[in-house]
């Protein structure tokens, strides 16, 4: 839940000149151009940078093919929340203004080399990817969506976890999304979720756990509890790759870390299997 | 043990103690004392629980008398068959269940467990499951499909145990997956918030046709503490995120979350407890008469819709 | 399946004066008759010695009630089968004369404190309880059985594994009646498996461990490997309480223990839970 | 690296390797010996391998040289895409799965992993699976189910993990849950048995609707080792051990245990490693045409029938 506090892996740093990129975890200095080209993954280590779900729409979706679903869901405040910093309905406004996004997830159908399939894209720079009341209502009226049709549903996780300035219709949240997958394996209809940087809290412990096919992108951070709030419960220091891709794809969670560059040819391959034979 | 705002009354109740003790001693009689001084208290009482605030509500939610599910168990089940083991790894303390003859009713019993004394405490974590008790936890309840029992689900629980191993073990996977098969379980589904219901280690065992809630239990997804630490930045502000967050019985009804108040006796459950544990027998038994009359597939639909209507968009 | 090499702890010593049964467990003397009217279970240190399958129908079935079941069935010799000590079918002849049965395990119906149930119940004495074809198809016929009628199955597990002497028959023994116990699952027709000691090796490993409750008695040796193979394996010691019920239950694979004199009542309680309500 | 009843075998082809060395080098031509060995060759391999003992099977089941999972995989899927983990605690290398295309087939494959070198080995434990292997291989079928994929299941094992941790982890469960949910399963499942079917190791991933298995392969109840310790109070009895147990293809068809035989080359499979693979895949490929056709239902009656057969009583 604590999306807003970015850990020193994940702050970037760039140069005033504008022209290099500073790879977060290597520190090796890299064209922006390049940068760019490369997917916002770092070529000498294979860092990869959050990116938006408008980009990886655009990676993942054949040109021309996509069409918005549940577009018209915006969030709400139920609790007319307030804090320290002022109201939540200020706050959302201006996430809402800094990335042109309705809410934390972006939803629609398009097309993988001519396979249809639905999504649900995340983005973490809308409140920190966190789950509200309406990023699960556009999540759930989409999974809906694609068991209607047997499309495929494919969702990309990228989130602090719950909402909490919703309060409890955050944490419901959960329940609701994860009944729209259940409803979708009852049908049949395949659903597939990718794990990006940082997929923990309610998220981790809802939808994004429950793919026929768990897929990560390296490195990315997954987990319930909070890294600091284990350490404090546990009185010790937690290794280094604790709650990492490769951490949960040893211990059986993941299925597959897969480099964002071949994500949609991987998708693609995966699809294949869920087809009539 | 009292919390703050219970000292004015704490103060009546021991000179009624005292005058208890004297009367009809060496032949002084405090009858008419006793009597004023127990109308005073009941008004009082009326007056500082008619208005307690959230962060006041966590207190009596957490209090250490606050009866637990045993008790629960004890006060209302003529038989409580406990069963054991996740068939994978272990068999958590901090969610137990079983089957249970409640009242009348024959159930699959689930609830966390915060355990009453300190070593009980330890065993059950403080009421904080790993992922060998929901994976328990679902075991049992999909026995209970197979038996056609009803399941009645006891959540009582600061959250799910934020660890080392349970992490390693797939604490976000085991809710998930109890949320993601919950909603398809056949049997008709009570759940009962008595005391904390602490976010994802709640909701795991709480995907219910119906969610009750005792009048001075909390559900909440995030504590006020942790809230506040990080929106406030200061966690001596969980007063003020405990009031913003509406974590309320009476607040959560009002969103659609919460479908019956189970009210506690006067002072709080943990002032009579076999009062409360009452009233909660008497609120699940309706509930589950109610129920057990409607078909599978309805039971399925309904705790869909129930749990689509949280954060439906109205434009 | 070595099931003949009786550990220390099970073998018994008698006082030539037949007047004592010394505990093997922890050494005190009782009366024999003592022993008996106790149902064989230590008064000291309540530890369960073996019984066999006729005295465990007597124990959990309402006087009168009993019918066998597959009655007919007896043991195969499938591969002609011998060993240093002879053929297989005089080793089996031998354990149908001692022990008047006609397989490791007895089948039939009976009721529980009037609820009508079908059993198959193993007999440790038969050739070490061990799963045969014979043994298998038993409790299959009375698993379909039970399901036919609806009547909640019980399967009273007492051997030390697969019937080696008749080959690849009495693996495929596992496969043949956990595919019975899952048609049982299929029709919401209860199983409840009672693991007594030993049960161990391929029995452990197929129906002992599929009961909707698994319920055993104290102490009960329950384990798929033997304890010397794995010492081998590991190069280390066991730890003491390794394989006994106490630990599969702290371990999650046992749902309560239950002593000798309680199996009875608690089984009938727990069946109310599987009867209509 | 030869067996000892391949000794003369042996002696022939070094023979030859000589001659063919010397061949045409100095103007010496060896032609006519060399086809005249050829010929010898052929025949006293038929005749050797033409009456194997079951003992010498077992030999060339565990041959090192003996094509494993990888060597079929590589052989006969234009794509394999390996899917990790149990989704509970670990992803076992004694057991892999994952989605793959043999020859035109897209199917569920899973199988036993031995490794080739000794890293491999390790980490696959030598192809002895421990729990999370089965269930690993437990949910990749119940995906299967839900795709609608076929599923080959390959069986090379000395049995499944006689450890510590798989043990109290629940070796016994595992393997006994995947013998009743495999029995229910609504695909097509083929079961191969490559090399070694060591026991309940084997039978873990091999409840199949057909059973094939490769002519120098063995499947049993107990290795011969194991028994002949039993049985014989002498580990060195094993090869008396083997043929009473009738653990070779032949005799096992003969037991209705086995479908189809898949027939080795000359020498065995170790000795030409790419048409045992090609002959598996011929084999493994007609009986997914035939089986696809056959509907859910009756693909879970059959199978039932096939082992309810097994140990069948008549009199
Ligand atoms: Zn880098
Ligand atoms: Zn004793």
């Amino acid at each position: 839940m604590a999306w807003f506090r970015k850990s020193a892996r994940q702050r970037h740093e760039t140069l005033d000149e504008d022209l290099w990129t500073i790879c977060p975890s290597c520190k090796v200095h890299t064209y922006k151009q390049e940068w760019q080209a490369g997917l916002k993954v770092c070529p000498k280590c294979n860092y990869h940078e959050r990116i938006g779900c408008m980009e990886r729409r655009d990676l993942l979706v054949d040109s021309g093919t996509w069409r918005e679903y549940a577009g018209h869901v915006t969030t709400s405040d139920p609790l007319n929340f307030s804090d320290a910093k002022g109201p939540y309905s200020e706050k959302a406004a201006a996430a809402k203004a800094k990335t042109g996004l309705s809410e934390s997830v972006l939803t629609g159908d398009g097309k993988i080399n001519g396979i249809p399939v639905s999504f649900a894209i995340m983005d973490f720079s809308f409140l920190g990817g966190s789950l509200s009341g309406g990023a699960g209502e556009k999540i759930t009226l989409t999974a809906e969506h694609a068991g209607r049709h047997r499309w495929p549903f494919i969702i990309i996780s990228a989130s602090g976890g719950a909402r909490m300035h919703e309060g409890i219709v955050s944490l419901m949240q959960m329940a609701k999304t994860c009944a729209a997958i259940a409803r979708l394996n009852e049908l049949d209809v395949p659903y597939i979720s990718i794990l990006t940087d940082p997929t923990t809290g309610g998220v981790s412990a809802s939808f994004a756990m429950m793919g026929d096919i768990n897929i990560a992108e390296p490195r990315a951070l997954i987990g319930f509890a909070g890294r600091r709030v284990i350490e404090e419960t546990i009185k010790q220091k937690l290794p280094d790759d604790f709650q990492t891709a490769e951490y949960l794809l040893e211990h059986g969670f993941i299925d597959h870390i897969v480099a964002r560059k071949d994500m949609k040819e991987f998708l693609h391959r995966v699809l294949q299997y869920s087809q009539k034979h | 043990m009292d919390l703050d705002f219970e000292k004015p009354l704490e103060a009546i109740e021991q000179r009624i103690a005292e005058l208890k003790a004297l009367n009809n001693r060496a032949d002084v009689n405090f009858d008419t004392e006793i009597a004023a001084l127990e109308r005073k208290l009941q008004t009082a009482s009326k007056r500082v629980y008619a208005k307690l605030t959230p962060w006041e509500t966590v207190q009596i939610a957490r209090h250490a008398e606050r009866p637990l599910l045993r008790d629960y168990i004890q006060g209302l089940c003529s038989e409580f068959i406990e069963l054991h083991g996740d068939r994978c790894f272990g068999d958590d303390q901090g969610i137990i269940g079983g089957f249970a003859t409640l009242r009348d009713q024959r159930v699959m019993l689930i609830g966390h467990q915060k355990g009453k004394t300190i070593e009980e405490k330890i065993k059950a974590n403080f009421g904080m499951a790993s992922p060998d008790g929901y994976r328990k936890a679902m075991r049992l309840m999909h026995l209970a499909a197979k038996y056609k029992l009803p399941i009645v689900s006891f959540i009582d629980t600061p959250g799910a145990y934020p660890g080392f191993e349970a992490e390693a073990r797939g604490q976000a996977e085991a809710i998930a997956r109890n949320l993601t098969e919950m909603s398809l379980l056949p049997v008709p589904v009570v759940v009962i918030v008595t005391g904390e219901g602490g976010s994802g280690g709640a909701i795991g065992i709480g995907v219910g046709n119906v969610v009750l809630m005792l009048s001075n239990a909390v559900y909440s997804v995030i504590s006020p503490e942790g809230c506040a630490s990080i929106l406030w930045r200061d966690g001596s502000k969980a007063p003020l995120a405990a009031s913003a967050l509406k974590i309320t019985a009476a607040a959560l009804q009002e969103q659609g979350v919460i479908d019956e108040i189970i009210l506690e006796p006067e002072g709080g459950a943990h002032r009579n407890p076999a009062a409360a544990i009452n009233a909660t027998g008497d609120a699940i038994v309706e509930q589950l008469r109610r129920l057990k009359k409607i078909s599978s597939k309805r039971l399925i639909e309904q705790r869909y819709e129930k749990f689509s209507k949280i954060g439906r968009f109205k434009k």
